[in-house]
């Protein structure tokens, strides 16, 4: 458990530290410069430019601002924004709160709702299953922008119940702004998780092992908790986790679509503004959310599984 | 006739109700798109103010939108660039995915562990992301969107493959090929491929669906296909006819991106024949399958 | 002669298909089983050895639907309410499969699995539970069980593993034992072991045991009556000492001509043609007659019934007059 | 009966070693086939019979040790398409589970003809193998999947034949089966052995079918060679403790299971 | 449900020109006439009481920077004015009036000679001097701060202190517009002592500025949110602000926008998105105004990139100018939330001057001519121009855009053109303004543009000049040359209105640029306040202060 604990953080930084160098890289590499941004529309004088490349540290070699850039992360520095000249971690950490609460939001949904169709039509076979079924078809293939358009029609300009776009003051203003977000993030995430619920919950249900259990006469409620859930969970951690990942991707559309003044929407301007310290702490902090989910899942997995307790029985 | 017949049925049954009902309507959106120049009623792209968001008439079947242009047209031109799309990023993932993907399984050991690592890197940056970061680096169009795309779905195809060419990989048959002399890439091209294109058609048909979703998505983002060229998720950032209150221009290219993609989905799971969706196999449940005891054939009916 | 512990009384299994349409898997199976008697079941693939402790447990699929009884102790377990059913599962009979790795909770440690039902269905103190269950596995000769009750299944040998399988069926002293090919995916010294333990302590406990396999010699050499079976039905049914040299059903002799020798070699072995059928496969008649040599035109369309002849109970039409060709011959 | 030279081996192996990591599978192994000859190898799992074939097929690298088949050594992997033609020829193997070791796509013909085709041989001799282990028209032009246990080993069989291999490997190849097929395809091996002077290595757990197939026999255990020598005696007159308590352990009648 | 997520930040070039002036001496130190606009017109009813709290919009994206002079952009220019007023202040019809500089004259044409008010002090207290001025002026021209208003102060030769009070501009050329640049953000004041301490982070949102405006910036996380705090010291009671705190907030999305007002959530905004005009002239949290026509200077044009291709023979541009519906354009993209527009500075640069009428006069001709697509059609067929490709690029990220960019490709299928438009990510069409390599792709490209002020002349020559900032095309007409350099260097505005009219007749010809809309202020408030202008004098403006509870 330990080594495997010990490998997959080695496996999150590596895979960190290469995605950083592969950003950072291509970032600076592409063509137009960010100071571009700052001159605005107006051709600035040479020496205009020059100054403000000088400021920016455009002008020094690449490894050589990577290894500053470097040096800076491990000190906790994340850099300086080029665009509004903040530290890189004030502009991202306004944002950070608002959308892990509406990563959050949307996860418990997915779980609350996932988790219960999934059983439901795992355990109730024939009809419930069929409507359970359909329901999920169609969700899983709804795109959350779509969603978002459906979501704001309904539930804000029709029935105005909740804000179309940006979060109101305090924790319950933004609970009830992330509420229509959430739910757009929320939709397929529910239909993919109650379908893998469904097949793992069946799979198990099919299990031998569980036969053994029902000719013990042990009570179905016993055999359902103790076995099947419990084996069932594997697959379901990691949807969920791939599920959490994907939703930290999916906030990329849907804080635009709400205009949610998350870390999505911070990639999304900043991308657009070339702001690269800011682009490169965002994106990397979307890789690091990705690979925590990941690492997390497979780690909760081994503490259900102990045949995956060995370290290396993935690939 | 008779084979016309057969083949009908033989489809039939191994597609079932939902699958023929998927290939049906899949079949009339490509027809759309291929031949749109001949089946849509309007050029696309031709507007005329005195039409803006005008409704459902025999002129316009579905209506126009805010600068007057067909709206049918523009979902079956617009078919064009959202299929077109996402079949460029599974091709192309495909590609270079497959023999990957077929060079990892059979040589196993190191070259599937760098193989499996390459991936996994890849894995971790979230197609969304790689996109944006690449429209970044490029600027917003079909192109990068394309490209990026493609290679954030190498190790979504290229995972699968490899699973489930691994599990041909150790069939006694493959052994048996190899000790009748043949060659790794005779064997992988003419066995083990053959043996696993269900799978890899059906994977792909279902990729096809989240490409299409996924680019869709960047397109409403501004950031792949761009306005005026016809494309459902364009269409669906249309805000200004939502703000305006005329859904169907929004809803229409929402609803048709909801069905492809849904289509797809049913047709690769009936094709690739399993029953949980294969993109969400991200391990395969090895140990499971290791321990899967060797039961002794005819054990019982 | 006392109340028999099982009865199977006409039991007919049915499976439905995809189709709509549904196929028999078992057909008319008569059984008794004396408390503290062993019986074997021997048979091929599809002959319907495994979907009968299926049925004796009622752990059919969902599909299948079950005619005729089961009656244990009198009971008819096909139609027991669900208290009553557990009840039965719990303490009535306890179940040996042959793959000990797929029928054991791999997430869970051995002593969980041991001492469940025991906490579970009898209120056993936990402690208690697993020192009755460190001595059961002493009992089928494990070592430092304590041990062994903290290691996870994927952690011990396959051989191990279906003691543990046995010691948990011990632990709740049921008064039938069904074993399903227990022994098939083990080694034949492991074989020996684990049959051996099976036997005395079953022995010893004085329970009654449905042992089934595909080996006859094994199963003659633990069991006291063997019953042959064939498509879904039983075609012979005799006691162990003596189907050696009585067996009278052309399958039976089949099988045990099939079987080469460890004595001696044969120079040609008596293989049976064709291959074995399910009972949905089986024709109007003797479902053997495609692959017997003795089979006529009605064996084809009659099918026989499972009939006394020479101290025991054959299926087969010309029983007579094949006995009597075999005499003259061995004469 | 055959012209083959029976003062050559067909197999000879000496030496032969096999380390998986740490774990030493195969131990100093030395063996000899006659041509036309019949070896059995008996052990229990993992005692390194089946990587043994294994290595005789080429599937696993030995460690150290000579492989030989007639004559010609094969302890290093073959190089090149021509080479890997002419071992074919000289060996072949059935391996034990009928269900995977055919191609699910390819008929009986088809995998029969691709074989024959790739070692230069006329596809006419394809109607002859499928007569010689008795399958039907139907069968040979049926999927895998139509066909049972026993029909897909006789499949397996022709599919090796067809190489025309001077060696058959069978690697538990009738453990799978049911008892009445594995008498037909035991009966169906010594035919062709009789008619073509094949040489069989047999390996297996089960003595009887040993006994039954082979004229030698060689017990394995942990890797390492236990006893060998003639069938009748080996069995009948076993000089290792080892070997008696396999034998004894095989149910037969009279046998009791409490010894 | 987002458009202008990627607004095209360029779209909106401000531009700030020099100009040269004559020398018929003094000017008044007030506006030299009233405004054509009547006071309804050019702003809401003044907020009488005071407000704790002001939310309004600050556009489509935080501001880069706090320094007055780094960026020039819509959010900016909306906020910053209120922080760092510039030397003189613009009322809402765009008359120049008092501020910092109390008065101020041109004695001869190439000298501005400005009176400090002594009472004006910086937010820390400390008095405006001479010397900030100088400096604040200066900066324009340091390539360190690299200020956007550079181009502003191009001929300035320099500037002094010439009294305990007063600075004297020297200029290198003739220019009577000169005082205009004053009235915008690049010569906002900043206090000397606290830039030079800050140096290249003066102006990052965590270290500031130091301004003398109404309001001081209290908080600004770089991407959500900005706020303002009145200045309880302001120097100037009779403008001091009427909000305690004002909170600006970004929102990319129109409809998010347009909700956030409706909601309440927002309380006002300028510059909204003419697709919100259903929705929110519906609304019973507030009202929405639409300005009068030309209450801004805000043009949408056909920049015209090359005279050599599609678009070369100004036949076509004129067959293309005359068959566009601009009526219908207006109304249908804009949402009737724009005028047609006839010539490139319309009624919006002209509408406040005392000259209007003379301007208005020519501009009817123009806007008689009416559509005649069989009249362009021969144009084209004479400028053996029919089937010829013109690739016309525009920002894809603006819905409004892409529907102009259809209607002038249909329009020029019209009359036998074949148009090949083009959307263009942000980057690549910001190239087009500075990059002629970029531009060389395209016969030409959409523009919204603006200017701080309004003044023909102004317009004219950044486009139609060879020095002019905006000649995209090297369009270069010594008529046209002649007659706006007479203009800058024109004091009598209806002497200047003559001068800039025989250049745009010129202009009408040869149409460098091809006019199509002006869009009109658009402006929203909640029921609880009111204040705000209706022109587009709140860009770089210190609006805030007329704005309060009703």
């Amino acid at each position: 458990m330990g080594r495997l604990l010990l490998q997959r953080l080695g496996g999150l930084l590596t895979t960190l530290f290469l995605s950083s160098i592969v950003i950072f890289g291509s970032l600076y590499l592409a063509p137009g410069s960010p100071e571009n941004v700052i001159f605005g529309s107006r051709t600035p004088t040479a020496a205009a430019r020059a100054a403000v490349r000088h400021r920016l540290h455009l002008d020094q070699p690449l490894p050589v601002r990577y290894w500053d850039w470097l040096t800076g992360v491990l000190h906790g520095d994340l850099g300086t924004s080029m665009v509004t000249g903040q530290p890189v971690a004030d502009r991202v950490g306004a944002g950070l709160g608002t959308t892990l609460l509406l990563v959050l939001m949307s996860m418990i949904m997915v779980l609350v709702f996932g988790l219960t169709m999934g059983l439901l039509a795992a355990l109730l076979p024939g009809r419930v299953d069929g409507v359970v079924n359909a329901l999920t078809s169609v969700t899983v293939t709804v795109p959350s922008f779509v969603a978002s358009a459906l979501l704001i029609s309904v539930f804000a300009v029709q029935l105005g119940w909740f804000p179309a776009s940006g979060v109101g003051q305090g924790l319950g203003g933004r609970i009830q702004g992330l509420v229509l977000p959430a739910v757009a993030l929320a939709v397929l995430s529910c239909g993919f998780l109650a379908r893998v619920t469904r097949n793992a919950v069946r799979d198990q249900l099919e299990r031998e092992h569980v036969q053994t259990a029902l000719v013990r006469g042990l009570p179905r409620r016993t055999v359902l908790r103790s076995h099947v859930l419990r084996n069932a969970l594997p697959p379901i951690i990691t949807a969920v986790g791939l599920l959490t990942a994907g939703t930290f991707a999916s906030t990329l559309v849907v804080e635009s679509a709400f205009a949610v003044p998350g870390m999505g929407q911070l990639t999304i301007q900043s991308v657009a503004q070339k702001d690269f310290p800011v682009v490169q702490a965002v994106a990397l902090m979307l890789v690091a959310a990705f690979v925590v989910c990941n690492a997390a899942s497979d780690l909760i997995q081994a503490v259900v599984d102990p045949r995956l307790r060995e370290a290396g029985s993935t690939s | 006739m008779n084979s016309v017949k057969s083949t009908w049925k033989r489809l039939n049954k191994a597609l079932g109700r939902s699958g023929m009902l998927s290939l049906a309507f899949l079949v009339v959106v490509l027809l759309a798109a291929v031949l749109a120049p001949l089946v849509a009623p309007a050029d696309p792209n031709q507007s005329s103010l005195l039409d803006a968001y005008a409704g459902p008439s025999g002129a316009h079947l579905l209506g126009a939108d805010g600068i007057g242009r067909d709206l049918l047209s523009r979902l079956i031109f617009g078919a064009r660039t959202s299929l077109l799309g996402p079949a460029l990023i599974v091709g192309v993932s495909l590609l270079i995915g497959i023999p990957l993907a077929l060079l990892a399984s059979w040589y196993g050991g190191w070259v599937d562990g760098v193989v499996a690592r390459v991936f996994d890197l890849v894995y971790a940056l979230p197609g969304l992301l790689l996109a944006v970061l690449t429209v970044a680096l490029f600027g917003p169009g079909l192109t990068p969107a394309v490209v990026a795309l493609s290679i954030a779905y190498i190790p979504f195809l290229a995972r699968i493959v490899r699973a489930a060419a691994r599990q041909q990989r150790v069939s006694p048959y493959v052994d048996a090929l190899a000790v009748q002399g043949f060659g790794m890439l005779r064997i992988t091209v003419r066995h083990i491929l053959r043996n696993i294109a269900p799978v890899v058609v059906g994977q792909a048909a279902i990729a096809f669906g989240y490409a299409l979703l996924d680019l869709a998505s960047l397109s409403y983002l501004g950031l792949a296909v761009q306005a005026p060229t016809p494309d459902w998720g364009v269409m669906v950032s249309d805000s200004d006819a939502m703000l305006k209150g005329y859904w169907l221009q929004v809803l229409a290219p929402g609803v048709l991106i909801v069905l492809t993609v849904l289509a797809l989905t049913v047709l690769g799971a009936r094709i690739s024949g399993e029953k949980p969706p294969g993109y969400l196999r991200r391990r395969p449940a090895k140990a499971v399958a290791a321990e899967k005891n060797r039961t002794t054939v005819g054990a019982a009916a | 002669m006392t109340a028999p512990l099982l009865e199977l009384a006409g039991l007919t299994v049915d499976i439905a298909t995809e189709d709509g349409g549904s196929r028999t898997l078992l057909d008319g199976v008569d059984l008794t089983l004396a408390p503290g008697e062993a019986l074997g079941l021997v048979g091929e693939s599809g002959s319907g050895k495994s979907m009968t402790v299926r049925a004796i447990t009622r752990l059919l699929p969902r599909t299948a639907t079950a005619a005729g009884a089961v009656r244990f102790e009198g009971e008819d377990v096909l139609t027991m309410g669900a208290g009553r059913l557990r009840g039965y599962r719990d303490s009535g009979v306890g179940l040996v499969f042959q793959d000990p790795r797929a029928h054991i909770n791999p997430t869970r440690k051995i002593g969980a699995f041991l001492i469940e039902a025991l906490v579970g269905n009898r209120k056993v103190p936990k402690r208690e539970a697993l020192a009755r269950a460190a001595k059961v596995l002493a009992e089928v000769g494990i070592d430092d069980p304590q041990r062994r009750l903290r290691q996870y299944p994927h952690e011990v040998s396959g051989g191990m593993l279906q003691r543990v399988m046995i010691a948990s069926v011990l632990l709740a002293e049921p008064r039938l034992i069904l074993a399903d090919e227990p022994t098939t995916a083990l080694d034949v010294t492991i074989q020996r072991e684990v049959v051996g333990i099976l036997d005395r302590l079953r022995r010893e406990r004085g329970m009654g045991m449905v042992f089934i396999t595909h080996d006859l010699d094994l199963a003659l050499a633990v069991c006291g009556r063997v019953a042959v079976m064939y498509a879904g039905r039983i075609v012979e049914l005799r006691s162990a000492d003596t189907l050696h040299e009585r067996a009278a059903h052309p399958y039976t002799l089949g099988l045990l001509g099939s079987r080469p020798s460890i004595d001696a070699r044969v120079e040609r072995l008596t293989a049976i043609p064709g291959r074995p059928v399910s009972a949905f496969e089986s024709g109007p008649g003797c479902a053997f007659a495609p692959r017997c040599s003795f089979a006529t035109a009605a064996c084809e369309t009659t099918p026989p019934t499972l009939t006394e002849f020479d101290g025991g109970l054959v299926r087969c039409l010309r029983v007579e007059e094949i006995h009597a060709a075999r005499t003259e011959v061995k004469a | 009966m055959n012209a083959v030279d029976a003062q050559a081996n067909a197999v000879e192996v000496r030496g032969l070693n096999k380390f998986f990591k740490a774990h030493h599978a195969v131990v100093d192994v030395d063996f000899d086939v006659p041509a036309g000859g019949s070896l059995g190898i008996v052990g229990e799992s993992g005692s390194g019979k089946t990587t043994i074939a294994r290595m005789l097929v080429g599937l696993e690298r030995p460690t150290s040790g000579t492989i030989a088949v007639t004559g010609r050594d094969r302890s290093r992997p073959a190089r090149g398409a021509r080479e890997r033609g002419r071992r074919a020829r000289e060996l072949q193997i059935v391996f034990q589970d009928p269900y995977t070791s055919l191609d699910p796509s390819q008929s009986a013909r088809a995998a029969i003809e691709e074989v024959l085709r790739h070692h230069g041989r006329d596809l006419s001799l394809t109607q002859e193998l499928v007569d010689q282990v008795g399958l039907t028209e139907r069968q040979a032009s049926a999927r895998p999947r139509d066909l049972s246990g026993g029909q897909r080993q006789r499949v397996a069989i022709a599919r090796a034949l067809a190489a025309s291999p001077k060696v058959l490997v069978l690697d538990e190849a009738v453990s799978a089966l049911d008892v009445s097929i594995q008498a037909q395809v035991l009966n169906l091996l010594a035919d062709i052995r009789a008619e073509t002077g094949i040489a069989y290595l047999l390996i297996s757990h089960d003595l009887a079918v040993v006994r039954q197939l082979c004229d030698t026999v060689l017990v394995l255990r942990r890797g390492r060679v236990v006893e060998q020598g003639q069938c009748e005696r080996v069995l009948d007159a076993p000089a290792e403790d080892y070997t008696r308590a396999l034998r004894e352990a095989v149910p037969v009648p009279g046998w009791s299971v409490n010894a | 449900m987002r458009d202008r997520l990627f607004r095209a930040a360029l779209a909106g070039t401000s531009v700030a020109l020099l100009a040269t002036a004559c020398s018929s001496g003094g000017a008044a130190n007030t506006p030299d006439a009233k405004s054509n606009f009547s006071t309804a017109q050019v702003t809401t009813a003044p907020g009488t009481k005071s407000l704790t709290n002001l939310t309004w919009s600050g556009d489509y994206r935080a501001p880069y920077a706090e320094d007055p002079v780094k960026t020039a952009d819509y959010p900016e220019e909306t906020i910053l004015g209120n922080v760092c007023e510039p030397l003189i202040r613009v009322a809402a019809d765009y008359s120049l009036q008092p501020g910092i500089a109390k008065s101020w004259k041109q004695p001869d044409s190439e000298h501005v000679v400005v009176e400090l008010d002594p009472r004006a002090t910086f937010a820390d207290g400390k008095p405006v001097t001479t010397d900030d001025v100088v400096y604040s002026v200066m900066r324009n021209l340091d390539p360190n701060v690299a200020s956007n208003y550079a181009d502003s102060y191009n001929d300035l030769g320099s500037v002094k202190a010439t009294g305990p009070h007063e600075v004297t501009f020297s200029l290198t050329k003739p220019d009577y517009i000169f005082d205009r640049q004053l009235g915008i953000l690049g010569s906002a004041i900043v206090e000397k002592a606290f830039a030079v301490k800050a140096g290249a982070n003066f102006g990052n949102a965590n270290v500031g500025v130091m301004c003398t405006g109404p309001y001081t910036i209290a908080s600004f996380d770089g991407t959500n949110q900005m706020v303002l705090k009145k200045n309880p010291n302001y120097w100037d009671p009779s403008h001091a602000g009427k909000a305690e705190t004002v909170t600006f907030k970004f929102l990319a999305d129109p409809s998010a926008l347009a909700n956030a007002l409706s909601s309440g959530a927002m309380q006002g905004a300028f510059d909204l998105n003419s697709s919100v005009i259903p929705q929110l002239g519906k609304s019973s949290a507030g009202k929405l105004y639409i300005g009068a026509p030309g209450s801004t200077t805000q043009n949408i044009d056909l920049i015209v990139s090359n005279f050599s291709g599609g678009l070369g023979d100004a036949r076509t541009r004129q067959a293309l100018s005359m068959a566009l519906d601009r009526n219908g354009i207006a109304k249908t993209i804009a949402g009737g939330a724009a005028d047609p527009l006839y010539a490139v500075a319309g009624p919006g640069f002209w509408q406040s001057s005392p000259a209007a009428t003379t301007y208005k006069a020519a501009y009817d001709q123009l806007a008689a001519q009416g559509v005649d697509i069989a009249g362009a059609t021969k144009l084209v067929q004479a400028a053996h121009a029919t089937g010829k490709l013109v690739t016309i690029g525009y920002p894809a990220g603006n819905p409004q855009s892409s529907q102009l960019a259809a209607v002038i490709q249909q329009t020029g299928q019209q009359i036998g053109l074949d148009i090949k438009i083009v959307g263009l990510p942000d980057q690549q069409y910001g190239n087009l303004f500075t990059d002629p390599k970029a531009r060389a792709a395209y016969d030409g490209f959409i523009t919204i543009n603006y200017m701080e002020f309004p003044e023909a002349a102004t317009m004219y020559a950044s486009y139609a000049t060879k020095s002019g900032v905006q000649n995209f095309n090297g369009y270069d007409n010594p008529q046209v040359q002649a007659a706006l350099d007479a203009a800058q260097g024109t004091d009598d505005p209806q002497a200047r209105a003559q001068d800039v009219l025989k250049a745009q007749a010129i202009l009408d010809k040869d149409l460098p640029w091809i006019p199509i809309i002006a869009p009109r202020a658009l402006l929203f408030q909640s029921k609880d306040v009111t204040g705000a202008p209706l022109t587009f004098s709140y860009m770089d403006n210190s609006w805030i202060t007329a704005v309060g509870a009703p």
